[in-house]
């Protein structure tokens, strides 16, 4: 089942696709369906967010459904785990009508989902997670501790994790509380599992063991909903795929009829040639260069000795496993994290501390966990789009709402961002368009150098070719770009350059020509520090 | 990864949108906000139910006089608005009030009397002056404990309440200083315009009142640091990302609240035409109580002005409203506690029938 | 050292010997001293009681019978030779005196009494009832037996608030020309009693006088009338404070009851000290002292609560 | 979709760790418990510094007097923290003290009027468990505004503290019920066990202090209910996905909350022999402060009984250890709010320096 994974192969990197391979007609309807979902729709207000979607699980199969970010993807799993109500439309499970008006329904029906957003609880243990609503207790009604402690350690060592179960959930890393949902839902014996994008934060290592876990669920007749914008990927576990389109299912196949090019352009109603790749531009000046930076950290500095450059007009990749460091560096970088060491950007060092003053130098950061750090989700569009410029939009000491709208609604054409309106609430926005409403601010700073941190996490290939595209034509302009990524494909597409971290250190340091995918996974494994003259 | 959701943020869902103007122009602009306003119906039903019961209610007279009234309340919910918009809260302004009106009263009635044994007297608008940089002086230490010394927002407030009122008992030793009217070779005559006298037939605190409560609309809703204040409260990461320098912004929120609870504190002395310490003892539940009622979230980043200012006078007219008729101060507790409750429900069962209308 | 309170040091308390008959210390507990009156009863009281050679602990329960009671537990812990308190309740002080009482350390109430006898050895009171009578008869002349009037009445748990409010009633009850046209209570309170009165003038614009529990009250009401223009309205108040006895003789507020605050204070300290000493007070345990009119002809000899000659 | 970070929680970001059992063996624990308990230090300071001064402060006698007031605050904090876990607040504890106050004395002084003129009379000890009940009534009602009508817990509390009070007083019209004796014909009689009485030489009100808290512990630490209270403090949404009845919850923890206020205002009535509506007017602040003293964040989902109890003893031990050296009325605020604040701030410089040290 396993595609190669030759990144000319990837839709982002692959120049021109092939021609739609076979078509909705290639869809077995003979296959026992576990859950079907028919005529789905739902209204939030103005938006239809699914318009009479008839989706099918089959059971015992792995059942991936793609789309644009937007498509109603989550909504529809929302929907058929009790989390949502429908605006129309019924579920069948097992060919009964069933209805689930809380969450509790669903669950007991054997359905079980690991939704996109985490649902945890950063103030409990990891045990009291995977237990938290069904806990274990003994017959005076007390928490069976050492019980619940027990079953999460064997939960989590199905996944190969040995994270203890008294860990608080917030102090583990995102991938880290990824895992523990999955184990979560894995420890409740469900015999429906929907899984809407859950390795967004997983390495790859980790998305092996996952996807053994769900050959065996799979043995064991589990069915199971995949959601997931890699296409190497679901391609590599699912089958059967579904497409969303605008809240319209608009093809079903089995996974081993379709390929690649098909998917895409079932996805984004276009042929695939639009898609863009990186030409490198001309490199110019160094424009941020960084000496003997470290973010001290316990047991050993998270950012421990870093030193290097970018030049203008070039894009810079850091790749890394999880929790190497590269979050840190970046906020060292933009002032959110106290650090030791010298930054400076063309030219000029880096001595006040703060973000507005790293700003104001030339950098600017686009955060990896957008709601967390870069939504004000309560504002609009237009508010978010212009928070760290507001200075420059006033006349008399007052913002102009008339100007602040044009402003933003420039903006909104620039970066293509989808949007009801500039004034529409933010969070009506799908992640892909959020992401680029957070760029489109780090944007308007004129910054020199951006920086991004996994950009392209949780969104799909039109806006991560958008998202590309516009990296590409600031390098062009003039800019340094420096961005993280976790998925190699993406980085050796990307950049001209791939710095490489382990355990807070540059481990390589590698232009686009020498950067094979062995040499960087063995350097993100290394322990040894690169030294990297400036 | 995700945080809770705060309760208090979902109670009040129905909240006006967190910047209320510049959706459309500004002629329709009002006529929305009013009508969106979550406590402004029961505003309506209050004045309507009064004046079928009492003839008086609804005189010119008496709503200048209940509108003087809720002025005090709206000048402190107006401050205290401020500080809930960043996520923050302030229990200290009914003490900054008393504290300022003993200062100010105290400069008026015995000046300030030096270690020499000299005495100086200002100005009355120096007095007011002083009065006012006192409040923002406690404000600003408020701001300084929730930033720097990183004190949880109700902890440091609920600490300067007690501290600012046993100051407030301090400088007088727990007596009141009688008599505010000051003498003309002083230049300290005239504190009771204030409180106490009108112009174009409307009492000076309403005006105060007005070019407060317009100064902070248009803070909020036309500055960029009023945009900056709704950030903060909303993702206060977010907003430090953004380059926002987050514990100016909650700095400058308590200066504004200490402020507008000192201007608070000597219209009522000023009234009083006497200084005692315990001025606008337990003000600060009515303060909060406008803010919320008028739809600000006490989890921070959505509310605004007007809805304060509604949401105080709600409070203010019922009161007043309840003691005209002669009701017992015993049921006026009770009616003013369920009219409270009642607004808010009111309020939302109304943004759920227009939901289900708009969709 | 800025505390009006000048509390004894605890050495001196502590070094005085272990039992309670031993203790040199008096322990003073009012209600909030920003009523001038009760600031004249602390201070005479703390005056009188270190004449006597006595250290002070002077404490404020600000009308919480609750804090009252824990004021008590603390005389008790330090080992009071005596309490003298202006009460927080009626009803409501019995059992922390009762207490006080085991732990042998006798009590000694001013101003205010409590319903219960035997508890307290002594409870010295001005004659409220005689007061009120005084005060409504005054009132009644100035209004010419005739017209609208407000009443504003203290604290519910004061018996002083019902004694002069049915005091006031026994007299202006008799004249059916007088109209008593609203009544609130306004806890005592300045503020309150201003605002009030400020929202009662909006239904009966024609009130022709406000009768007042007390003196803060009266002021308050005051304010509210000269905000409206109004000072033609008489208002009667009652304790003889000094703010109020000067607006009398500026043709303001036309009259007052004094209470001699001070002389109550000292006669109850003194009886403490000779109980103190002889295991007695020599006196009846409810004692009362009459009250006094001031009106614009006595009003200057006035001073802080007592009538001069 | 992950909301703001709320500000409090960050304030007191030093707090307890939520579940501060079970991570290590039960002896160990308790020591660490309380080496991590953030005012615990100052409580041993404040207790320190009294009896350097006063010979008085630190004898048996006095340690159970205070400890014997701590009990009041302590029960109403211990509930107000179940509230302020679930991300709530309970601002009409004080309230619901006074109300089952007058209740329940009403009950023992002169009966239950029926409409017809009999007079139903209770034994003592249904006497106390329908003032319980009442409390844990209008708890539910707090809890139902919250749930069902969607009322910010703010509010609906704020309005169920003016109701209630309003209540109590409409109960006696305002007076006092005086004598709480009862009479052995009516099996009534003992109802200052509660608060006047000792048992091997410890006040009762300690007594049930103790059991309250052993409770509570018990079910915060140990129970599925506890966890799920957590939970939904933690993060409701996801509480809610996780198929956690959050309303049931957020209903218990009210009730809970009001049934240990009423409590708190038997063993107050019962001292005092008498009941009056004002009973316990204000002590919400008190208990909230206790809470948050004690590491308990306002945001929900962190805190411990064990740090609001040490909360509970530092608010109480300092207010009494003030009274009792003679510091004056106005000084004793001062202090009381510099402490209260000072606590906050020494324990987040001992958390960095713990932070430094095992680095
Ligand atoms: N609570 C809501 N209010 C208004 N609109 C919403 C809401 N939730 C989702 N939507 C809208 O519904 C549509 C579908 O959203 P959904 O989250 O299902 O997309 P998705 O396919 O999961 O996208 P992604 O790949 O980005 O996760 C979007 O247009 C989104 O803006
Ligand atoms: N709360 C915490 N307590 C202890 N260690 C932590 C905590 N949070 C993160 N770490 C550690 O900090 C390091 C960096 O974590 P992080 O996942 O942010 O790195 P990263 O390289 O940015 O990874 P990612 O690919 O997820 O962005 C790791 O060693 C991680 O285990
Ligand atoms: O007698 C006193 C005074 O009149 C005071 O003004 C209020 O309380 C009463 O008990
Ligand atoms: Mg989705
Ligand atoms: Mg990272």
């Amino acid at each position: 089942m396993t595609e190669p994974t030759d990144p000319a192969e990837t839709p982002i990197a692959s120049r021109s696709g092939t021609p739609a391979a076979s078509d909705a007609a290639g869809t077995p309807s003979t296959e026992p369906t576990a859950l079907v979902a028919e005529e789905i729709t739902k209204s939030y207000g103005g938006v239809h967010a699914l318009r009479g979607v008839t989706f099918k699980a089959r059971t015992g199969a792995v059942n991936v459904l793609v789309g644009e970010n937007g498509a109603g993807k989550s909504t529809l799993m929302k929907i058929l785990s009790g989390a949502e109500q429908p605006t129309g439309g019924r579920i069948l499970l097992d060919g009964e009508p069933v209805e689930f008006p809380t969450p509790r329904e669903a669950l007991a029906h054997g359905i079980g989902i690991i939704h996109q957003e985490l649902s945890l609880f950063p103030n409990l243990s990891v045990a009291d997670n995977i237990f938290a609503g069904r806990e274990l207790h003994n017959r005076a009604h007390l928490t069976s501790v050492a019980e619940q402690r027990r079953r999460a350690r064997s939960a989590l060592a199905r996944l190969r994790q040995d994270i203890d179960p008294d860990t608080l959930v917030g102090d583990l890393p995102i991938g880290s509380q990824q895992l523990v949902e999955i184990a979560r839902v894995l420890s409740q014996n469900v015999r429906i599992l929907i899984m809407d994008e859950p390795t967004s934060a997983l390495s790859n290592a980790e998305v092996d063991v996952l996807f053994e876990v769900m050959d065996d669920l799979r043995e064991q007749n589990v069915t199971v909903i995949y959601i997931s914008h890699k296409l190497e990927e679901f391609r590599r576990i699912g089958d059967y795929v579904t497409v969303l389109r605008d809240g319209a299912l608009v093809a079903e196949a089995s996974m081993d009829r379709t390929d690649t090019a098909w998917i895409v352009q079932q996805m984004v109603g276009r042929s695939q040639d639009s898609l863009f790749t990186r030409s490198a531009s001309r490199t110019g000046d160094v424009l941020l260069a960084v000496e003997n930076l470290s973010v001290p950290g316990k047991p050993t500095p998270l950012v421990d000795d870093v030193s290097f450059n970018v030049k203008a007009g070039e894009i810079v990749g850091i790749y890394g496993l999880m929790g190497a460091g590269r979050t840190e560096l970046m906020e060292a970088l933009i002032g959110m994290r106290h650090h030791t060491g010298t930054i400076q950007v063309d030219g000029r060092r880096a001595v006040d501390g703060r973000v507005s003053g790293r700003l104001a130098l030339g950098l600017a950061l686009v955060p990896e966990d957008r709601q967390r750090d870069g939504l004000v989700q309560a504002l609009s569009v237009r508010a978010n789009l212009l928070l760290s410029t507001l200075n420059t939009l006033t006349r008399h000491l007052l913002l102009s709402p008339a100007r602040e709208r044009r402003v933003a609604t420039g903006q909104v054409k620039d970066l293509r961002i989808k949007v009801p309106g500039v004034d529409a609430q933010v969070t009506q926005l799908s992640g892909g368009n959020q992401q680029k409403v957070i760029l489109g601010r780090a944007l308007r700073t004129d910054p020199k150098v951006l920086l991004l941190d996994e950009p392209t996490r949780g969104i799909d290939i039109g806006a991560k070719t958008e998202i590309f595209r516009i990296m590409s034509d600031l390098a062009d302009k003039g800019l340094g770009v420096l961005f993280v990524s976790s998925e190699l494909a993406e980085v050796m597409g990307m950049s001209d350059r791939i710095l490489v971290m382990a355990r807070g250190r540059i481990t390589a340091d590698l232009p686009r020509g020498e950067a094979t995918e062995e040499a960087l996974v063995n350097a993100s494994a290394s322990t040894t520090v690169m030294k990297v003259s400036p | 990864m995700s945080t809770s959701t705060e309760p208090e943020a979902k109670g009040s869902a129905a909240a006006e949108p967190a910047a209320p103007a510049d959706r459309v122009g500004s002629g329709t602009r009002l006529a929305m906000i009013l009508l969106q306003g979550r406590t402004l119906i029961v505003l309506v039903a209050l004045v309507i139910m009064f004046s079928l019961i009492s003839s008086d209610y609804l005189t010119t007279s008496n709503l200048l006089l209940m509108s003087k009234h809720v002025s005090i309340t709206a000048l402190l919910a107006i401050g205290v608005t401020f500080v809930i918009l960043t996520g923050g809260i302030d229990l200290s302004v009914g003490s900054i009030s008393g504290l300022a009106g003993m200062i100010s009263g105290g400069l008026l009635y015995e000046g300030l009397k030096l270690p020499g044994g000299d005495t100086v007297w200002f100005s009355t608008v120096m007095v007011i002056v002083i009065g006012i940089l006192i409040g923002a002086a406690v404000g600003a230490i408020n701001g300084l404990l929730v930033t720097k010394l990183k004190v949880a927002p109700f902890i440091a407030t609920l600490g300067v309440l007690y501290a600012a009122r046993g100051l407030a008992d301090l400088r007088s030793k727990g007596g009141t200083f009688p008599n505010l009217a000051g003498t003309p070779a002083r230049h300290n005559t005239g504190f009771n315009v204030l409180g106490g006298k009108s112009w174009i037939g409307v009492p000076v605190a309403i005006w105060i009142m007005i070019v407060v409560a317009a100064l902070a609309i248009i803070v909020t809703t036309r500055t960029p640091f009023g945009r900056r204040v709704y950030a903060v409260g909303g993702n206060e990461r977010a907003a430090e990302l953004a380059g926002i320098r987050t514990s100016r912004i909650k700095i400058a929120v308590y200066i504004i609240s200490g402020a507008c609870a000192a201007l608070a504190g000597l219209i009522l002395t000023s009234e009083l035409g006497a200084a005692y310490p315990d001025t606008a003892t337990t003000y600060e539940l009515n303060a909060i109580a406008a803010a919320v009622l008028g739809g600000t979230a006490l989890a921070g980043g959505k509310g605004s002005i007007i809805g304060t200012l509604v949401g105080a006078f709600v409070i203010g007219f019922l009161s007043d409203g309840l003691v005209l008729v002669g009701v017992s101060s015993f049921w006026q507790l009770v009616v003013k506690g369920t009219v409270i409750v009642l607004a808010v429900v009111l309020e939302q069962t109304q943004e759920r029938v227009k939901t289900r209308m708009t969709t | 050292a800025l505390g009006l309170t000048a509390c004894g040091s605890s050495k001196s308390s502590s070094g005085s010997g272990t039992s309670a008959g031993g203790s040199k210390l008096i322990v003073i507990v009012t209600p909030s001293p920003d009523n001038v009156f009760f600031k004249a009863e602390q201070q005479a009281a703390d005056a009188e009681a270190k004449r006597l050679g006595y250290t002070t602990l002077v404490l404020s329960h600000d009308d919480d019978p609750t804090k009252q009671s824990q004021a008590i537990d603390t005389a008790i812990s330090r080992k009071a030779a005596a309490i003298i308190l202006d009460n927080a309740g009626a009803d409501s002080t019995v059992t922390a005196l009762q207490k006080a009482g085991n732990a042998k350390i006798p009590s000694f109430l001013i101003d205010r009494e409590i319903n219960s006898t035997g508890v307290a050895k002594a409870q010295i009171v001005s004659n409220n009832s005689q007061g009120a009578t005084l005060g409504a008869q005054e009132f009644a002349k100035d209004m010419g037996q005739s017209g609208e009037y407000f009443e504003l009445t203290g604290k519910e748990t004061d018996t002083n608030a019902g004694v002069r409010s049915k005091g006031y009633h026994s007299v202006l009850d008799q004249f059916p020309k007088m109209k008593m046209v609203a009544q609130q209570s306004a806890n005592w309170d300045q503020t309150e009693a201003l605002q009030k009165v400020q929202t009662m003038l909006q239904a009966h614009p024609n009130v022709k006088g406000i009768i007042a529990g007390n003196d803060t009250m009266a002021l308050g009401a005051w304010a509210a009338l000269q905000a409206a223009k109004k000072t033609n309205v008489i208002v009667t108040g009652f304790d003889g404070s000094p703010d109020v006895v000067s607006s009398v003789l500026k043709d303001g507020i036309k009259a007052t009851v004094l209470q001699p605050a001070a002389k109550i204070s000292q006669m109850a300290v003194d009886q403490a000290d000779k109980y103190i000493k002889t295991g007695s007070t020599g006196q009846p345990e409810k004692q009362s002292v009459d009250c006094v009119l001031v009106n614009k002809d006595n009003a200057a000899k006035v001073s802080n609560f007592a009538l001069g000659s």
